[in-house]
């Protein structure tokens, strides 16, 4: 059975490691601030014990004043799981680092992310829209394109 | 890579392909022999009884399309239907709309061959909704429909 | 005795000019050596294409004629119909002239071809040596079709067709070659006059290796690379529409026809064969080597690009050149003892020495191709 | 003489006979070699999150069908349980067998479809591909019975499942599973010991261990690659904990072991259907959950092991009768992450069979 870890514990082993990065412990989640959130990922990857070293998803959610991106993470080796999440307060130009260069198999999820809700990750490679053709106007997942 | 076993593996599915040329095709011939459907068969038809029928649209907004369109005029203490049609060319048959129906006034159709030449012709109004010989309803979401239709052909069963 | 100076003289009795008695047997031979081929053509198809569904488990095409027997002309009356396409920017000679040489290379081979004693258009002295020359224009057309329609999976379908058709012929001839020594005539009718039993027999081996060959020279379904569905989208005629394409396909399976025709001819004793006439025991014989390809056919999955190289030239090339030294010792050794008259002996050594040799090949030599390479 | 050689840019799909749908790769060529490549998806792109966002729970369902046509079955799993887990409903006894017996059909035929049409991509004239369709059908057929439909089922619902089965599917079910391994011991008679087909996949398209974890991968081809992760075992949700069966995995990471994984698991959900069949209890087949479902404010990720990999709905709730946010995890979709290095190096033959082999349907990589 996945377990999924005591966020408590792992915001507070976050807090040490990153100072001033955790703004919200919420149930079953942590809220990291968008500038540390590749120094956060890194940790949660490197760090024994947690070696979260499986990416399942990246989901981008327009809550109309901010946009969340949300980083579901599994550990194959210790089977336990972690919600990550981040702010982007700016909608106009949400902006959050890449995690490509951690686990590759960000590269599309982070590239239907862009096109879709338009959220800019910063790093990456290859960043361009996926699905619908360049020069479309939008992102259509945003909760006011209509 | 090297050549493992001499052949030994081609040669046992050559085998296989020969018992399989003895073998009786499978093959249904289509327009001459048909087999029966489930009798849940989610045709890609409506039938639609009007004296059942209150108007009460649930099947409207149960549709995820949006397909099904419902014009009522009260008459007395009960609505009477003007318009009740069904644009059968976007219907994906989930069958939503007859499991949402409270009064089994709907039914999805048996009917399988409802190819047309023209799009207008697949926009099923009040009259071609109604029952008729060829426009069975199906046991869909009505089990007492259901059993009394004829039992589906199986190909597990078949030699 | 040869019909042809009968007939001809019949002809100048009757009151035809000289010059005609030339032309008329000529265009005579040319008919029927057509008619022939279609019919055959035609047999093949629906063999095929009704064999196949069967090894399938479904009928294949049964709608046009009793038995889906018309479903070749049908076929035919809607490729006739369909539009001829020409690319823009292809080379519009080549891409034009390419299915008339496919087509027109099946039918030259037929000429030197017996059907049964005596029963051939032209008894060239060098037939098999004739057969395996026009045999190769097929290449050519494969190049003209390919590189002519301006696409690149046919450029890559000709690429590949050339290396395969080249690579091949090598170990088919050293297989022919092993024949001619035990007959020791190039003659078609003379090959098979000197079968007193099957050459089949006396050269397993060769027979295996001419087998493989023909196959891939024919791109019958494991070494069907250059029309490859899956990767190059039926390669060099991907361009062809109409009648175009319905030449390559007649050119394709007039092939066929022919290679079982010469395998017939060279390995299974052409039209000999007790009770029935010879030239059904001819047919009958090209029809079990092509349901042979068809078994395979149903059953192959297709070998890539490089493992169908080194098959040729690592593994058929030293088995052939091995037989081709076996076979000549043999026909060394036979003037002592006289295999004419015994020839079940040599059967079973021959049999011998291809079980061993393949098996030692197999060990030792057969490696399929590359792997990745570092890019 | 300057002879100018520059790599070949091939256009591979959208509509090439074996991408598997509108798939389209960029592929650069060194003669017969790939030297680089680009996937390309998009063509089927339809917009099923955000049309999600705008039907009733509901009516998202009929939509998951569209996602994964080959495994219609496992989307509405996947999504009903997303729903279930969001609203906190539980689900009868009986309903979870009967998802656990529909699952794992779904899952026999999909990975007969895999199967096949990677013996298509290798060359094989449609034969083992039509012995295939032969089992699927039987499949089909089951799955008509049940739900009305062949393809898109539309069957699971909040709460359970739309209907119970009927009284004839049982025994047609253990006649199904009885029958099932000596097809299977034919199509590996037909292609396990080919020698055509073992130089064709052995060795091909490797995917080593570390990249396939980092990229993502799951299902079959993640398993292929040596590592031992299946969620009816990791995570077990529904009922698996309940039943025995073996997770395969590869040694190699090629072509080869792909194939095999699939064929063992197609071997191993038949296990797990006799089990499931001898123990389905009685009872209902789905919990009364009104036609306006409102989950209460807050999110949910539930996952299954579909037949291509790991399925997950996250879904957040507005507490209104639509989601707010529909995010679908498609296993097809990151699995072709790692395409480009297993593609690199290798010949375009190759290139169709390494893609068959990841077995992707478009449907879900476009949504």
């Amino acid at each position: 059975m996945t377990v999924a870890l005591s966020v408590k514990e792992i915001a507070s082993k976050i807090g040490e490691a990153i100072p001033q990065t955790v703004t919200s412990v919420a149930d079953g989640s942590i809220t990291v601030t968008s500038q540390h959130l590749f120094q956060v990922a890194k940790f949660l990857k490197e760090t024994p014990g947690l070696e979260f070293d499986f990416l399942v998803n990246i989901s981008g959610v327009d809550y109309l004043d901010y946009i969340e991106v949300v980083y579901h993470l599994v550990s194959l080796k210790h089977n336990h799981s972690l919600v990550l999440k981040t702010v982007c307060p700016d909608r106009d130009n949400p902006v959050v680092p890449s995690v490509v260069s951690l686990w590759r198999g960000a590269d599309f999820l982070e590239r239907e992310e862009y096109d879709l809700v338009g959220v800019r990750f910063e790093g990456h490679p290859n960043l361009k829209r996926i699905y619908l053709w360049e020069g479309f106007q939008g992102h259509p997942l945003r909760r006011d394109y209509l | 890579m090297k050549f493992e076993h001499y052949g030994r593996g081609m040669a046992k599915g050559m085998a296989l392909t020969f018992k399989h040329l003895l073998r009786h095709p499978i093959t249904t011939q289509y327009p001459e022999q048909k087999l029966n459907v489930s009798r849940r068969f989610r045709g890609y038809e409506l039938v639609w009884y009007e004296d059942k029928c209150t108007g009460c649209a649930t099947c409207a907004k149960s549709c995820p399309q949006g397909n099904i369109e419902i014009v009522t005029v009260q008459e007395g203490d009960r609505y009477k239907v003007l318009k009740f049609e069904v644009d059968t060319g976007r219907c994906m048959a989930c069958g939503l709309c007859v499991e949402a129906c409270p009064y089994q006034a709907l039914y999805m159709g048996r009917g399988y061959e409802r190819a047309r030449y023209r799009r207008r012709e697949v926009v099923l109004t009040k009259e071609d909704l109604k029952p008729s010989p060829e426009r069975q309803p199906s046991g869909y979401a009505n089990p007492e429909v259901e059993e009394q239709l004829p039992e589906q052909t199986l190909l597990v069963y078949r030699k | 005795m040869p019909l042809l100076p009968h007939f001809q003289k019949w002809l100048v009795e009757n009151g035809v000019p000289h010059w005609a008695a030339y032309v008329v047997p000529a265009l005579t031979g040319i008919i029927v050596a057509l008619l022939f081929l279609f019919l055959m053509i035609i047999v093949y198809i629906y063999l095929e294409r009704r064999g196949l569904g069967r090894f399938q488990i479904r009928p294949g095409p049964n709608r046009a004629g009793p038995f889906g027997i018309l479903q070749a002309f049908a076929d035919f009356i809607k490729v006739l119909t369909k539009e001829d396409i020409t690319p823009t920017n292809a080379d519009w000679p080549v891409h034009f002239l390419a299915p008339v040489v496919a087509f027109f290379s099946a039918i030259m081979i037929l000429a030197v071809i017996p059907i049964q004693k005596n029963a051939f258009i032209t008894n060239l002295n060098i037939g098999i040596l004739y057969v395996s020359a026009i045999s190769s224009l097929g290449a050519i057309a494969i190049f003209m079709a390919g590189f002519g329609s301006c696409n690149k999976y046919s450029l890559i379908a000709a690429m590949r067709g050339v290396a395969q058709l080249i690579s091949y012929e090598v170990p088919v001839l050293l297989a022919i070659a092993g024949v001619l020594l035990i007959s020791g005539s190039l003659a078609m009718g003379d090959i098979v006059r000197s079968q007193n039993v099957p050459f089949i027999l006396l050269q397993p081996m060769g027979f295996l290796i001419f087998f493989i060959g023909v196959g891939a020279e024919l791109n019958r379904s494991p070494f069907d690379l250059m029309e490859a569905e899956s990767e190059i989208v039926t390669g060099y005629h991907i361009e062809y529409s109409g009648m175009k394409f319905a030449l390559f396909y007649l050119g394709e399976y007039g092939h066929m026809v022919v290679a079982s025709a010469v395998m017939t001819t060279l390995y299974l004793s052409g039209w000999k064969g007790p009770f029935l006439p010879e030239a059904l025991w001819f047919i009958i014989k090209m029809v079990m080597v092509f349901l042979a390809f068809l078994w395979l056919r149903a059953t192959m999955p297709r070998i890539r690009v490089d493992q169908l190289m080194s098959l040729a030239w690592k593994f058929l090339l030293p088995l052939a050149l091995v037989n081709l030294f076996a076979t000549a010792l043999e026909v060394l050794w036979q003037d002592n003892i006289g295999w004419e008259q015994f020839p079940w002996p040599f059967v079973f050594l021959n049999l011998g020495l291809a079980a061993i040799f393949i098996l030692v090949g197999s060990k030792l030599l057969f490696k399929t191709g590359g792997g990745r390479v570092e890019v | 003489m300057v002879l100018k050689a520059e790599p070949m840019l091939i256009s591979m799909g959208p509509h090439h006979p074996s991408t598997h749908g509108v798939f389209r790769m960029r592929l650069v060529l060194d003669g017969e070699v790939i030297t680089d490549m680009e996937p390309m998806v998009g063509y089927l792109h339809r917009g099923i999150e955000k049309l999600a966002e705008t039907r009733t729970y509901t009516q998202v369902i009929p939509l998951t069908d569209r996602l994964d046509y080959l495994g219609s079955m496992t989307n509405n799993w996947a999504y009903v349980l997303a729903v279930e887990k969001l609203a906190g409903i539980k689900v009868p006894e009986r309903a979870e067998y009967l998802r656990v017996i529909m699952g794992e059909l779904m899952r026999i035929s999909s990975h007969l479809m895999a199967v096949g049409f990677l013996g298509n991509e290798l060359g094989c004239t449609f034969t083992p591909l039509l012995y295939m369709f032969r089992e699927r059908e039987k499949i089909m057929d089951l799955f008509e019975m049940v739900c009305g439909q062949r393809l898109t089922y539309n069957y699971m619902r909040i709460g359970g499942l739309s209907h119970d089965i009927p009284e004839e599917f049982l025994p047609a079910v253990k006649k199904f599973v009885a029958e099932m391994p000596h097809y299977i011991d034919e199509y590996e008679q037909l292609l396990s010991e080919n020698e055509i087909l073992l130089a064709r996949t052995k060795g091909v398209g490797i995917l080593p261990q570390e990249l396939a974890i980092s990229s993502s991968v799951t299902g079959p081809v993640l398993r292929a690659s040596g590592v031992k992760w299946d969620l009816r075992k990791a995570d077990p949700y529904s009922i698996y904990e309940r039943f025995e069966f073996d997770i395969p995995t590869g040694t190699v990471s090629d072509v080869y072991d792909r194939y095999l994984v699939r064929i063992t698991e197609m071997r191993q959900s038949v296990r797990i259907l006799e089990q499931a069949i001898k123990q389905l209890p009685p009872g209902e087949a789905r919990t009364k959950v009104p036609l306006l479902l409102r989950p209460p404010v807050g999110e949910a990720y539930a996952h299954i092991e579909a037949p291509k990999g790991e399925l997950g709905f996250y879904l957040v709730s507005d507490g209104s009768i639509a989601p707010y946010r529909c995010r679908i995890r498609a296993p097809s979709f990151t699995n072709i992450t790692a395409l480009r290095d297993m593609l690199i190096g290798w010949k375009i033959a190759d290139a169709v069979v390494i893609f068959g082999s990841i077995d992707i349907v478009l449907g879900e990589v476009d949504r």
